[in-house]
């Protein structure tokens, strides 16, 4: 875990609706390293997702435009590539799994022709070599009688085996990285384990680097070694796992991880909640977005949008008072 | 009100839905999606009922207040059997037991106002008439924590929290004393859930209400239920306190599904194990003979699929329906 | 998917008995005297004779026995001889053309077979391409012409539209001829050494290796496609797009590009057979289109086919005629749609496999 | 989470703020958000205004017709006719016969004392300006009742059909397949020539024959709409809370089913008038000289091999018709954008 492999610095993107522009991303910036898994944590409309499909340039244009940023991999700058290029990097260095296994595959297609297709296309496969690939990746990510179940067509899955066959298809070209967007959302909680059990035992037989998308702190727990925190389209807070979890600093993740119910607690406690809801994003916010839930306010966060620094080794945090001691930072 | 006093009964409800297929449409067969659940809710409670998408939580909850016709079956409110009611007196006891539903945006009707959403519980009933209704709207309101100067408003100028609200003061109006709330806060985002969590325990201690709140988020259950009942393919596996199910799980799919719930805590991962269960649940239109969690079971025998266990009170209160509950095998795991 | 065509298939029957019966129903509107006409070549003026008629062939009983002898004709008790029945074939006789209504099929329906021929496939062709590429290029140039045209090819009248093309391609300079074929080529038709294959004019004059004879044939055809064809490009057109942009707009359309295929195989690979599903259903409503238009093109060019034969019999009000050939378009409507419905069952796996 | 101790207190008593800070117009209060965004949908792009500005010409023609022609005899339905001679006449031809009395814009605007025939004559000397006035008259009033009487059918049947489901709603679905298996042009007319022996030549056999053959996409709409607002949690949510049946039918599941086929009902009126006229081209219907498009374009059937001598018999009835349908397709289509399944739900 030394080097860096994707640096991004000042995303924006932003998408034209019947309302008005919706600022999704406002000045997204992260690094993530080789074999590190980050999990990128947020609700709703934060901007999580649309940030990763933006470093792809998979966001639909138009509605959607980046507007600004660089997202730097192995010394080249994906959003100032070509059309061309950046189809040599998607699915080969980089791929994506998605949310919903039920509408991601091509439902007209067979799995085998669905996922001899990468293989083709960056390995330059034949056709029986791409086939014998397959079953072999069907069979890694743990599918039974996989060379006879290469001509069935997407319906005959089930939804868990979809998210199987999604992910052996991300992994056929050994990307570097691995967007992840949500991939055990749709799915039930012995789905998921099963699903994450997965990740994390390819992971540690392939060593790529994961970006992890969900809204799920129990999963991330579990899986990530980083976590990102988003609000409004930023990033609020990052730092590492355990780090973020035993210290959080920032009012809004402290207020997520409190309103968890905690299984091992005993007795009834009343949650801890946000009040009000996420900023719809129709401006870009000048000041901190969460400045109108937030407990700690000062006259400050209501005029200036504070930055993420480090306030230690493995510990950002976007926030202009120090929760903590409750008074505001120098 | 005494503790133990018995508000809701419910005998070996079943609910099939009929599949027909074929040239001709014939009915071939049925999804059982509920297939023989028995359990009691006292006065004041608040029971759990906990599961994964198709076990038939949500198909339990509607059928107990007659909006599906059961199969079999009887439900019992107070001494009245529900189940033997014909339409005009079941929709009188519909004051005093309520529903709330799973999405916030689905459940409301777009072109009524707040006022005529919340209202029309009461205008069913005739429990209010001109004036009053408006302040039992607005009183309403009020006790979900919205402000009633919106109730001229319409549902879409409403974020999913608050809409929630407005489902649940509907559901409060005729002041009902049993209340079914299915998966209420699922499709809400999980800085509003706890904002909602906290209303339903603060409504219960205000109006003595009962709840069966219907999730698939076993610690959210945990955290606002007295006891829990575990669904697996139309039944239940297990039924317990809710500290005695979560320390002392008995049967193997209540210890999987436990185990799966992803834990906000890095920590615990590295000193626990999951456990992951094989493959995907079986098809309710055709489930599994004998025990019906068999085919996923990790300690499954031979026996298991040979009749179904009986659901048993293996210590005081704590129920399960599993062959192998006191096997060393399952001890051991 | 066995079950899926037999369940078609049984709907067949159910069809044919539901078009018989409206087509009856209708009949049933005029009185007897009307009706006898039926049965007869020459329509008598003896009232006397009417009234044998009647009785003979029970015009005055209950709905159902006339129905089913309607069906099945009446065998005359002595010789044997079947009488009407279009179960047989026999569908009355024209008192306009003087001749039995199943004769005027024969003569016309190769002509507007022949049409069709000609309208069907480059209508499919043009009008998917034409909606692809107005879903690929949305809001830009393409989408607004095609989108601008679509509005006006819906407008646009098929007699109006014909009457301008009359007007312009062949009264100001003869380029192109109402009709069916010339006089020449009707005399080489019917002179024998002209080999009728299959009695589409066009066709066996390519199989008779007479070129002459196919350019006369397009000739009279090129202004009946052209109108035919506008229209049905509008309809193909506006669905193909909105069906196409609506897939481009599915998850696994993304996928696709997140493997990093090149857009034209994003597109004709996986969009397009996805969006094609529901332009398949639309195939058969605008076959009905199609026999529905040819009744006013045909009567516009002149062009001898099965619709002329209809406007002309219901300008004239004989009834026999028209319900006679609405009950064989009827027959043909329900047959292409049953072929369209299980062509859908083998393109959709999720059918295919059910 | 040992920093949990220093959140200030305060709990759940705050009011939370609406969803946004967009002003709710009351025409959108009143239709409620889905029908609102369909409505002003339509008055977004340049094409559906357009459709709009030609439907309003038309209609204030229609009202204004005799002012704008003034009627000669008794019926001003007939054309004024100018002779008897079989040989057209073309535009500006001097007016000899039935010289109609001449309105007030007539000499400000043309400079000229005496009628003449505007747009020409058609074969037996009937005014083509006159047919196609007062011809508005008779599209409008075609239009409104075919499409009012077919709506009336397709909902009704539809709503049985998706109320009652089961065996009644096959049946009822089934004649529905059976009426749409037939092609509808040559129906109506099949049926119009059966129905003008017993009715006589007028309106009335081409109106009912398109009734009957026209109610299917109605009551298919109203149908397959009823079952997606009946399977709403919201009409469960009314069934939990004690609301009778006739009250769910009638607040809940018809006022949300009904717009889009309201909507499309209201500009179907293009489609029947052209299909009105398509009739009256063929020679069923309205007796000749009835002020009538498609009667007037169907005297261009005699003379298509001088059509470009008397073009004017095609070209200004035609245009008229062409832009009279137009006008409710480029509303139509902006409507079907707006109504597009996958515009749904989004606001």
């Amino acid at each position: 875990m030394t080097s860096e492999l994707l640096n991004v610095q000042g995303l924006e993107t932003q998408f034209k609706t019947p309302e008005g522009i919706v600022h999704a991303v406002n000045g997204v910036g992260f690094t993530l390293k080789e074999g590190e898994t980050l999990g990128v944590v947020g609700e709703s409309g934060c901007g999580k997702s649309v940030s990763m499909l933006s470093i792809l340039k998979l966001i639909p244009q138009p509605p959607g435009k980046i507007v600004a940023g660089q997202a730097m991999f192995r010394g080249q700058d994906l959003l100032q590539m070509d059309n061309d290029e950046i189809r040599q990097v998607r699915g080969g260095q980089i791929s994506m799994v998605f949310q919903d296994p039920m509408t991601s595959l091509n439902p007209v297609m067979t799995i085998g022709k669905q996922m001899a297709e990468p293989l083709m296309l960056h390995m330059g496969f034949n056709k029986v070599q791409a086939r014998d690939r397959s079953v072999e990746l069907l069979e890694l990510v743990g599918i039974p009688r996989a060379a006879d179940r290469l001509k069935d067509y997407p319906h005959q899955y089930s939804g868990g085996m979809r998210q199987r066959v999604m992910i052996a298809m991300a992994l056929s070209c050994s990307p570097q990285i691995l967007i992840a967007d949500e991939p055990t959302t749709a799915l039930d909680v012995t789905i998921q384990a099963q699903i994450v059990e997965l990740v994390i035992r390819l992971r540690e037989e392939l060593g790529m680097a994961i970006i992890w998308i969900t809204h799920d702190l129990g999963v991330v727990a579990s899986i990530a070694h980083r976590v990102a925190v988003m609000y409004g389209g930023f990033i609020i807070e990052e730092a590492s796992v355990k780090e973020l979890y035993a210290n959080p600093r920032h009012p809004y993740t402290i207020g997520l991880i409190g309103s968890l119910p905690q299984i091992q607690a005993q007795g009834r406690k009343r949650l801890y909640s946000i009040e009000g809801m996420p900023p719809m994003l129709y401006q870009k916010p000048r000041s901190c977005p969460f400045s109108p839930r937030c407990r700690w306010v000062t006259e400050r966060c209501r005029n200036e949008n504070p930055l993420l620094e480090s306030i230690n080794d493995n510990h950002k945090v976007a926030c202009w008072v120090d929760t903590v001691t409750g008074s505001e930072r120098a | 009100m005494t503790e133990n006093e018995v508000l809701i009964q419910v005998d070996d409800l079943k609910m099939h839905f009929p599949i027909y297929r074929g040239v001709i449409r014939r009915q071939v067969g049925a999804v059982r999606a509920v297939d023989g659940v028995s359990f009691k809710i006292h006065r004041g409670e608040t029971l759990g009922l906990v599961g994964e998408s198709g076990c038939g939580k949500s198909t339990t909850g509607r059928t107990m207040l007659q909006l599906y016709q059961p199969t079999a079956g009887k439900v019992f409110y107070e001494d009245i059997e529900l189940t033997a009611l014909k339409n005009e007196p079941m929709r009188h006891m519909r004051k005093n037991v309520q529903m709330i539903f799973q999405d916030p945006y689905a459940s409301l009707n777009p072109r009524m106002t707040i006022r005529d959403i919340v209202a029309e519980p009461l205008v069913a009933f005739g429990t209010a008439s001109g004036k009053a209704i408006d302040e039992r709207v607005r009183e309403l309101m009020g006790l979900v924590k919205l402000d009633p100067d919106f109730m001229l408003r319409y549902p879409h100028e409403f974020s999913g929290g608050q809409r929630q609200r407005i489902g649940i003061a509907r559901a409060l109006a005729n002041n009902p004393s049993f209340i079914v709330c299915d998966e209420p806060i699922s499709a809400l985002d999980v800085s509003i859930q706890a904002q909602v969590i906290n209303l339903f325990e603060d409504l219960q201690k205000e109006l003595d209400l009962t709840y069966l709140f219907i999730a698939h988020d076993l610690s959210m259950v945990r955290h606002i239920s007295d006891r829990v009942a575990v669904m697996y393919l139309g039944i239940i596996v297990e039924l317990a306190d809710r500290n005695e199910i979560y320390k002392n799980p008995i049967h193997p799919y209540t210890k999987a599904l436990l185990s799966a719930i992803p834990v906000a805590d890095p920590d615990f991962y590295e000193t626990h194990d999951r456990i992951v269960l094989e493959g995907d649940v079986p098809s309710p239109a055709n489930p599994p003979s004998g025990c019906r969690f068999r085919t996923r079971c990790p300690i499954a025998e031979s026996y298991c699929a040979e009749s179904r266990p009986e659901f048993k009170e293996v210590s005081p209160g704590h129920f399960v329906e599993c062959f192998k509950w006191d096997h060393p095998d399952n001890k051991r795991r | 998917m066995t079950n899926y065509i037999i369940r078609r298939l049984l709907l067949v029957p159910v069809l044919l008995i539901g078009v018989t019966l409206i087509i009856f129903g209708m009949l049933q509107l005029l009185g007897p005297v009307e009706r006898s006409a039926l049965y007869v070549t020459d329509f008598p003026k003896n009232e006397k004779q009417i009234e044998g008629i009647i009785k003979k062939y029970g015009l005055d009983e209950p709905f159902f026995n006339q129905y089913w002898r309607w069906l099945t004709g009446v065998e005359d008790p002595v010789t044997g001889e079947r009488d009407g029945g279009i179960l047989y074939g026999d569908f009355g006789y024209s008192r306009t053309a003087s001749q039995e209504v199943i004769g005027i099929i024969q003569n016309r329906f190769p002509n507007t077979v022949d049409l069709a021929l000609w309208t069907v496939f480059p209508m499919l062709s043009v009008g998917i391409w034409m909606g692809v590429k107005a879903a690929v290029n949305q809001n830009k140039f393409f989408d607004q012409a095609a989108r601008i045209y679509s509005i006006i090819g819906t407008s646009f009248p098929t007699f109006v539209f014909g009457l301008l093309l009359l007007m312009l391609l062949y009264a100001n300079n003869q380029w192109f001829l109402p009709g069916k074929m010339s006089d020449w080529v009707s005399q080489l038709v019917y002179s024998g050494e002209f080999k009728q294959y299959t009695k589409l004019l066009s066709i066996d004059a390519l199989l008779n290796l007479r070129f002459d004879v196919f350019w006369d044939a397009m000739r009279h055809m090129i202004m009946p496609i052209i109108t035919l064809s506008y229209i049905s490009w509008a309809t193909f057109v506006r669905v193909t797009r909105s069906s196409m942009l609506e897939t481009l707009r599915m998850d696994y359309v993304t996928t696709a590009r997140a493997k990093g295929l090149k857009e034209n195989d994003v597109i004709n690979k996986h969009a397009r057979p996805n969006a094609m599903l529901p332009v398949v259903t639309m195939m058969g409503g605008s076959i009905v289109g199609l026999l529905g238009g040819v009744v006013i093109t045909e009567t516009v060019f002149n062009y001898p086919g099965i619709g002329k034969a209809a406007a002309e019999a219901a300008s004239q009000l004989d009834v026999v005629t028209i319900l006679g050939l609405a009950i064989f378009t009827g027959f043909i409507l329900i047959i292409s749609n049953l072929i369209v419905d299980i062509l859908y069952a083998f393109i959709d796996p999720r059918v295919r496999l059910s | 989470m040992t920093e949990m101790t220093t959140i200030p207190s305060g709990d759940n008593q705050l009011l939370e703020e609406t969803k946004s800070d967009r002003k709710i117009t009351w025409l959108e209060r009143i239709l409620g958000p889905d029908n609102y965004r369909i409505v002003t949908g339509l008055f977004k792009t340049p094409a559906s205004i357009i459709g709009f500005v030609l439907i309003l010409i038309f209609i204030l023609v229609a009202i204004f017709a005799p002012v704008i022609a003034p009627p000669v005899g008794s019926d001003p339905m007939k054309i004024p006719r100018d002779g008897f001679s079989g040989e057209p006449k073309g535009p500006g031809a001097e007016w000899k016969r039935n010289v109609p009395e001449i309105p007030f814009w007539y000499t400000p605007l043309t400079g000229n004392e005496e009628w003449v025939h505007l747009l020409g004559t058609a074969q037996g000397q009937y005014d083509i300006f006159y047919g196609i006035i007062w011809g508005t008259r008779t599209a409008f009033q075609t239009g409104i009742i075919v499409v009012v009487a077919t709506v009336l059918i397709g909902v009704i049947l539809g709503s049985i059909a998706a109320y009652y489901g089961g065996w009644v709603d096959n049946l009822i679905m089934r004649i529905t397949d059976i009426f749409m298996t037939l092609p509808y042009i040559m129906m109506a007319l099949i049926f119009s020539s059966v129905l003008t022996p017993i009715l006589g030549r007028s309106l009335w056999p081409p109106l009912i024959a398109m009734i009957t053959f026209g109610w299917m996409g109605y009551a298919r709409i109203i149908r397959s709409d009823i079952l997606s607002i009946k399977e709403r949690d919201f009409v469960l949510a009314a069934r939990a809370s004690g609301v009778k049946n006739g009250r769910i039918l009638f607040k809940h599941i018809l006022p949300n089913a009904i717009f889009p086929t309201l909507v499309l009902a209201s500009l179907g009126i293009g489609d029947v008038v052209l299909g009105f006229a398509a009739l009256s081209f063929l020679g069923i219907g309205t007796e000749i000289g009835y002020a009538d498009w498609g009667q007037v374009l169907s005297f261009a059937r005699n003379w298509i091999t001088v059509l470009n001598r008397y073009w004017f018999i095609v070209v200004y009835p035609g245009l008229t018709l062409t832009f009279f349908v137009m006008g409710w397709n480029l509303v139509g289509d902006a409507m079907r954008d707006v109504l597009d399944p996958r515009m749904r739900g989004k606001s």
